[in-house]
């Protein structure tokens, strides 16, 4: 019972790392050449260790079963202990060799994870907070940091260069379709560099235990095509577009009373810097680092329950009467 | 006796309970504190979570700025002398409403106030180097309205 | 091969003797493994002075002041020197002299309470508080490490003089005064290191 | 080895315990405080396990509302604290202390009162842990706890002290345990066992407990420095101040990675001891498997920064660990090889704490190999910190400790109780932990593979993980279920098992020579050795030495190399000072969570409980200044 449902669990690996599910969250599908260099380490660290568990599980049943067809209470038969001296060293030969293949494999992995590519690495400023990711683009003409929160968006085929910082606590940074993860340290800066080779959206995840909300910390990454990626940021880079309708217009004005305190929409006098920045907020995927789709019901959700949504959250309850939380949840919709 | 003493354990070890005691979640007061009795201030000056989260706020919206350890009269919250009045209603609305253009009462959710007047009555018992300690952590978190990126 | 139940006795250990002295005293290895305990959190401790002095730019930091080598040079004259008085009290347990260790103990007691004088002043004259920067924090680590060890072997030591006074003294006790002895020897040399990072490293470095 | 009744009945006298509640709290018998030792541990075992059947039951589905994710974090630090620190080190150094001396032919340990000093501390910081959870003060930051996150600005409140410092009980209980076994290994190994005729498994206790002794004050290092930083503003771990988090995680694993082995190496001893008897045949490479117990041991303190490979160390270094890292599967498997090999000579018999070793092999390797995976540098960069290490790290502790150390409790429990317990419940319990074990947790590498981090409260719906996870929580219902099983299994068999005699499977060390249940003086004479199986010598006599003393407690110590006898030791008496002392430690334990000044006023107590524990029991003096007057 034990060996049938290890052995089709374990039939079920090989299978699935063939099948290479098409997840968004998944070394399994790699996206970007840093994701494929670990995924063809995997391949290989699993076919290895596959075969490893396989002489283990023949080397146990022969025994037994060589054992069982003794007739001599005790097991002193001459000779054995000669050959078993013999096997352990084949062992150990054959382990040192299997492992350095590995160890060789890892290196040229190493290796690929940390070439360069290119030298003209785009760079982006990635800071954790608990439990949000604050985004900074370079604009190109003005040199000026473009903010943006929880949406990564990178151009295909182009190396981008992450600088990675923590506001608060350790957090790690972890898109696993297109590289690996590495932490986010008070006090120190890491880089990462991304080569997405695939077009799409993905979901990265922090994936370092960071407090009360560690789980609902994600955001999403859309690879496209540079010149789109191009018109995205071109679009980040403008102030938010004016209110267009009386309703927003009114959003617009309660936005600046409870909110404007820890959010920023540029163009506005809303400049609060300890929230997420949401001047393209309505451009964006998904709302709380990936809590809530972005849609008018998750808006008017996360504004009326933010904490029954994702309980210890900064985003505080704020008391507006139903009229004004639809309208400041129909101008957030508006700042596109 | 015996049983005095148990109630006596009992009741610390409710203390214990409330002041370590870190209800995530949406039951929180959307009204201001009725006077210096009200029933929900406990919840807030008594909770070690509730006070340091004000401690965040206090930073975040730049009150460190000005209430310094070493600035004088009025700004300094250290020394224990208040002068509208210790009490949680007073002091809450001091934050709320004595800041003039700055505004706390209509800018900052009524939540988060709690939370700074549980904190800014609780800072004179605080150790100086227990405060730069804090704020040295803290010193890459969003001060005001101006953040300049990790340290 | 078949299995053994009957029993056969091929000898006697009565006439061994009641104790030993030195390694081949059980408690000697207890003793032992306790030192071999601590000399690895002072090596850690050292360890973790090394790694934040690698992380620091400046050794002290700014605005920190050395530490004073007056109170701290005259605490390591006197450790050293305790050494010798140690030592003899150890060739007396070795030779079983009672009133040499008796007496000998005793003065080791005085010493280590008289050494506490000029760590007190050391404490004062660091030239930092644990709680300005990490720098502080360490050199407080270190020192107050070492003065719990200092601490605790010199009540170890009294405690033992006063027993050796007032009950008799047998080979058990002596073993105990090596022991005691031994501990000393290491309080010493672990000071050595240390001294010279928490004094030395600061202006070398 | 029974001669005649007047010395067994005046052995008695002399080790016998006071009656009653009295000799429960003064006992020194190393038996008794090993079986509370393993019955604590148990206990918290159930505990623990029942967090992590509630935490399965959360993550069934996505979405999940029914804990809050304070309530989860809370669940896995304290189900994570409990198993590594208050189960899994603490059973093994029970087996230790109750099988040490019986493989010996020791009365008792090194230093008895030191061992009964250890279980008091240890619980101390049980209650310490679970009386602090009863109080809603529970540690919410993981069985690691990372500064920032854990220093005084993002932990208000005194739930990561009470971690830091149920930590230091432990600890300061491992390491008086471990210099008590390693003494009592060195020292009072009987005439003829050289260190070449040790057993395996006295080997593994040893080199457990040296590496206790050299990974272990560096938690107690780091931890003392966290509640620095939370009480008196230190600055270890503020970067602003100068200090540096990362400072935090090599201190932590550089115990933290010893610590595995600090648990699997016994259970290797415990593997060795049944793999020799079960396939009746002197264990295959016994000098082989020392020779990896060593280099394990040795290897262990250099691979510490596998488990920070994704904080972005200097390229420089990944070669080296990721070599290193894997290095130790070449002792690991030649282990293993030797295991199998022995049962490939001999006659292998399948009870049930044989099964157990099968049990353990099967899935033990599983967690090595994807151990393997996890010492690549690189790789690691996918896995760590995600299911897949959560699978990881259950099998090796609970593949590579827990099933020996259930195989080990089959083993010896005859010898422990005089019963057998019933093999047909034990190969139910066999069946349905392992397989729900497997069921449990082998879903969780592809989970890893999928994407799941760990220690996430829940997750959104839609990522393709329901199933796995659904699967992964029946297991462990069912691995739950066995440990019910196998629980019921021993009571009842304690009352209603079949008498075992002194040596049912016909083991080959010399606990099998004394009476079972081993009586509170253990030998009634000194064995003589003279080979790695003593009990396996063709049918001749066991030979014995007489002269240690019946009427009072002494004890015989040997050389460190040759075992040659040296000198006869008293042994310590029953005493209440233990308790007293470990009472006086807690307080000053507890205190330093609130006030620096415990340590200082703490230190008299202490010292006055040392005091009492040592008090000379020679006559008063008849010479010098102080002597008697009468």
């Amino acid at each position: 019972m034990v060996g049938t449902a290890m052995t089709r669990l374990f039939a079920m690996l090989p299978f699935l790392l063939l099948a290479g599910c098409d997840g968004i969250q998944t070394p399994l599908s790699p996206a970007g050449d840093q994701a494929s260099a670990l995924h063809q380490l995997l391949m290989l660290m699993t076919i290895v260790c596959g075969v490893v568990y396989g002489v283990v599980l023949v080397g146990i049943g022969w025994s037994l079963w060589r054992g069982h067809n003794h007739t001599t209470a005790f097991g002193d038969t001459p000779g054995d202990d000669r050959r078993l001296s013999r096997g352990l060293w084949t062992a150990a030969a054959a382990i040192v060799i299997g492992l350095t293949v590995l160890v060789v494999g890892s290196f040229i992995a190493d290796r690929a994870l940390f070439a360069t590519r290119g030298k003209n690495a785009m760079e982006v400023r990635v800071t954790g907070h608990q439990w949000w990711w604050r985004i900074e683009y370079r604009d190109s003409t003005t040199g000026r940091l473009i903010e943006t929160a929880n949406e990564l968006h990178l151009p295909l085929g182009r190396t981008t260069r992450l600088t990675l910082g923590s506001a608060d606590v350790i957090h790690s940074f972890w898109v696993p379709n297109v590289s690996g993860k590495i932490d986010m340290i008070p006090g120190r800066r890491n880089t990462l560099d991304l080569t997405p080779r695939h077009l799409g959206w993905f979901r990265g995840q922090c994936s370092e235990f960071c407090g009360a909300q560690h789980a609902h910390m994600a955001f999403d990454v859309k690879v496209e095509s540079p010149a789109a990626f191009d018109v995205w940021l071109a679009t980040q880079t403008r102030p938010a577009p004016p209110p267009l309708d009386a309703v927003a217009a009114r959003g617009q004005a309660v936005f600046a009373g409870p909110c404007a305190a820890c959010h920023v929409v540029r163009g506005t006098d809303a400049s609060g810097r300890a929230g997420p920045d949401l001047t393209h907020l309505a451009s964006r995927h998904s709302i709380a680092a990936g809590t809530l789709p972005m849609t008018r019901g998750g808006l008017q959700g996360w504004i009326a329950q933010p904490q029954a949504l994702k309980p210890g959250t900064s985003m505080p309850a704020v008391s507006l009467a139903p009229a004004d939380a639809d309208a400041v949840a129909h101008y957030l919709e508006t700042l596109r | 006796m015996v049983r005095g003493l148990t109630i006596v354990l009992i009741a610390a070890c409710l203390c214990g309970c409330s002041k370590e005691a870190r209800d995530l979640g949406p039951s929180l007061p959307q009204t201001r504190p009725v006077d210096d009795n009200d029933a929900r201030i406990t919840a807030y000056q008594d909770n070690l979570y509730q006070v340091s989260q004000g401690g965040r706020y206090f930073s975040w919206y730049g009150c460190s700025s000005c209430h310094t350890d070493t600035a004088k009269g009025d700004l300094n919250l250290t020394d224990d002398r208040w002068h509208s009045g210790s009490g949680f209603a007073h002091v809450f609305g001091s934050i709320a409403d004595r800041h003039g253009r700055l505004g706390f009462g209509a800018r900052v959710p009524v939540e988060q106030l709690w939370q700074l007047t549980a904190y800014v009555r609780d800072l004179p018992k605080h150790y100086p180097e227990k405060r730069r300690r804090v704020e040295l952590d803290q010193s890459s978190e969003p001060q005001g309205s101006s953040w300049s990126g990790p340290q | 091969m078949k299995l053994a139940r009957d029993l056969e006795i091929v000898g006697d250990l009565s006439n061994l003797p009641p104790s030993a002295s030195g390694a081949r005293n059980l408690v000697w290895w207890g003793n032992t493994g306790f030192m071999v305990i601590e000399g690895t959190g002072f090596a850690l401790a050292a360890a973790v002075y090394l790694y934040l002095l690698t992380q620091a730019s400046g050794w002290p930091p700014k605005g920190d002041q050395h530490p004073g080598l007056l109170w701290s040079g005259i605490f390591t004259a006197g450790l050293i020197l305790s050494e010798l008085p140690n030592l003899w009290v150890l060739r007396c347990a070795r030779a079983k002299n009672v009133a040499g260790v008796r007496w000998g103990v005793l003065a080791m007691t005085l010493i280590a309470m008289a050494l506490l004088i000029p760590r007190a002043f050391e404490f004062a004259h660091l030239g930092v508080t644990w709680h300005q920067d990490a720098y502080g924090s360490v050199v407080w680590l270190l020192l107050v490490l070492h003065t719990a060890h200092v601490i605790t072997d010199w009540g170890d030591t009294a405690v033992l003089g006063a027993w050796l006074f007032s009950h008799e003294v047998g080979d058990d006790q002596f073993s105990d005064v090596e022991d005691n002895s031994n501990y000393w020897t290491f309080v010493v040399l672990c000071w050595l290191p240390i001294y010279a990072l928490i004094y030395w490293a600061p202006r070398v470095l | 080895m029974t001669r005649d009744q007047d010395r067994l009945d005046r052995l008695d006298a002399t080790w016998r315990d006071a009656p009653g509640l009295w000799g429960f709290l003064t006992t020194v018998d190393h038996k008794r405080i090993a079986a509370r030792y393993i019955v604590t541990a148990l206990l918290l075992m159930f505990l623990a396990g029942m967090l992590a059947l509630d935490m399965r039951l959360q993550l069934s589905v996505p979405e999940n509302t029914r804990m809050s994710p304070q309530l989860f974090n809370e669940s896995f630090s304290l189900h994570g604290s409990t198993m590594l620190f208050l189960v899994s080190v603490p059973a093994m150094e029970a087996m230790a202390f109750w099988l040490v001396p019986l493989m010996l032919g020791a009365r008792n340990m090194a230093f008895p009162r030191l061992g009964a000093f250890s279980y008091w501390l240890y619980l101390g910081g049980v209650l310490t842990l679970w009386i602090a959870h009863a109080m809603d003060i529970t540690p919410d930051l993981g069985w690691f706890e990372y500064p920032p996150l854990s220093g005084p600005s993002y932990s208000p409140g005194h739930r990561a002290d009470i971690w830091a410092q149920m930590i230091t009980f432990t600890e300061v209980a491992a390491l008086a345990a471990s210099v008590n076994v390693a003494a009592t290994i060195l020292k009072m190994r009987p005439p003829g066992m050289t260190l070449a005729r040790m057993p395996v498994f006295l080997w593994a206790m040893l080199i457990a407990s040296i590496m206790t002794i050299l990974s272990m004050p560096s938690i107690m290092l780091v931890t003392s420095m966290l509640i620095a930083d939370r009480l008196v503003s230190t600055h270890f771990f503020s970067p602003a101040g100068g200090g540096d988090v990362l400072l935090f995680q090599h201190l932590f694993w550089f115990f933290g990675h010893p610590e595995v082995y600090i648990i699997f190496i016994p259970a290797t001893g415990f593997i060795s001891s049944i793999v020799e008897t079960f396939s009746k045949r002197p264990i295959f490479g016994h000098s082989a498997l020392v020779m990896s117990l060593m280099s394990i041991g040795a290897l262990a303190f250099g691979l510490w920064v596998h488990h920070m490979f994704a904080v972005g160390l200097p390229q420089l270094g990944n070669g080296f660990y990721t070599a290193a890292s894997m290095a130790i599967a070449v002792p690991a498997g030649l282990q293993i090889f030797c295991w199998i090999g022995t049962m490939w000579a001999g006659r292998p018999w399948l009870a049930t704490p044989m099964l157990w070793v099968l049990g353990f092999v099967a899935t033990f390797v599983v967690g090595g190999l994807s151990g393997v995976m996890t010492a690549s540098a690189a790789l690691d960069l996918q896995l760590t910190d995600t299911y897949f290490v959560v699978a990881h790290l259950h099998y090796v502790l609970i593949g590579g400790g827990i099933f020996p150390l259930f195989g080990a409790f089959c083993y010896w429990y005859p010898k422990a109780t005089g019963r057998l317990m019933s093999e047909r419940w034990g190969q139910i319990a066999f069946a349905l932990i392992v397989g729900g074990f497997n069921l449990g947790f082998f879903p969780m590498h592809l989970l890893g593979l999928m994407g799941m981090p760990r220690r996430v409260y829940t997750y959104p719906a839609g990522m393709g993980w329901e199933t796995l996870n659904q699967v992964a929580t029946a297991g462990s219902a069912i691995a739950v279920l066995g440990g019910l099983v196998f629980v019921a299994n021993a009571l009842i068999s304690y009352w209603r098992g079949a008498p075992s005699g002194p040596d049912p499977w016909g083991g080959s060390t010399l606990e099998w020579a004394s009476a079972s249940p081993a009586p509170s003086w253990n030998v009634a004479y000194t064995p003589v050795v003279d080979s790695l199986t003593p009990m396996w010598n063709d049918g001749r006599p066991l030979r014995a030495m007489d002269g240690i003393a019946i009427e009072r407690r002494e004890v015989l110590v040997t050389s460190v190399t040759d075992a040659t006898p040296l000198y006869r030791q008293l042994s310590a008496s029953p005493s209440i000072w233990p308790l007293i002392a470990s009472l006086a430690v807690a307080a000053m334990f507890l205190g330093s969570i609130f006030t620096p000044w415990a340590v200082a006023i703490g230190a008299v107590p202490i010292g006055a409980a040392l005091i009492g524990w040592f008090w000379p029991t020679r006559p008063r003096a008849s010479t010098g200044p102080l002597r008697a007057r009468s």
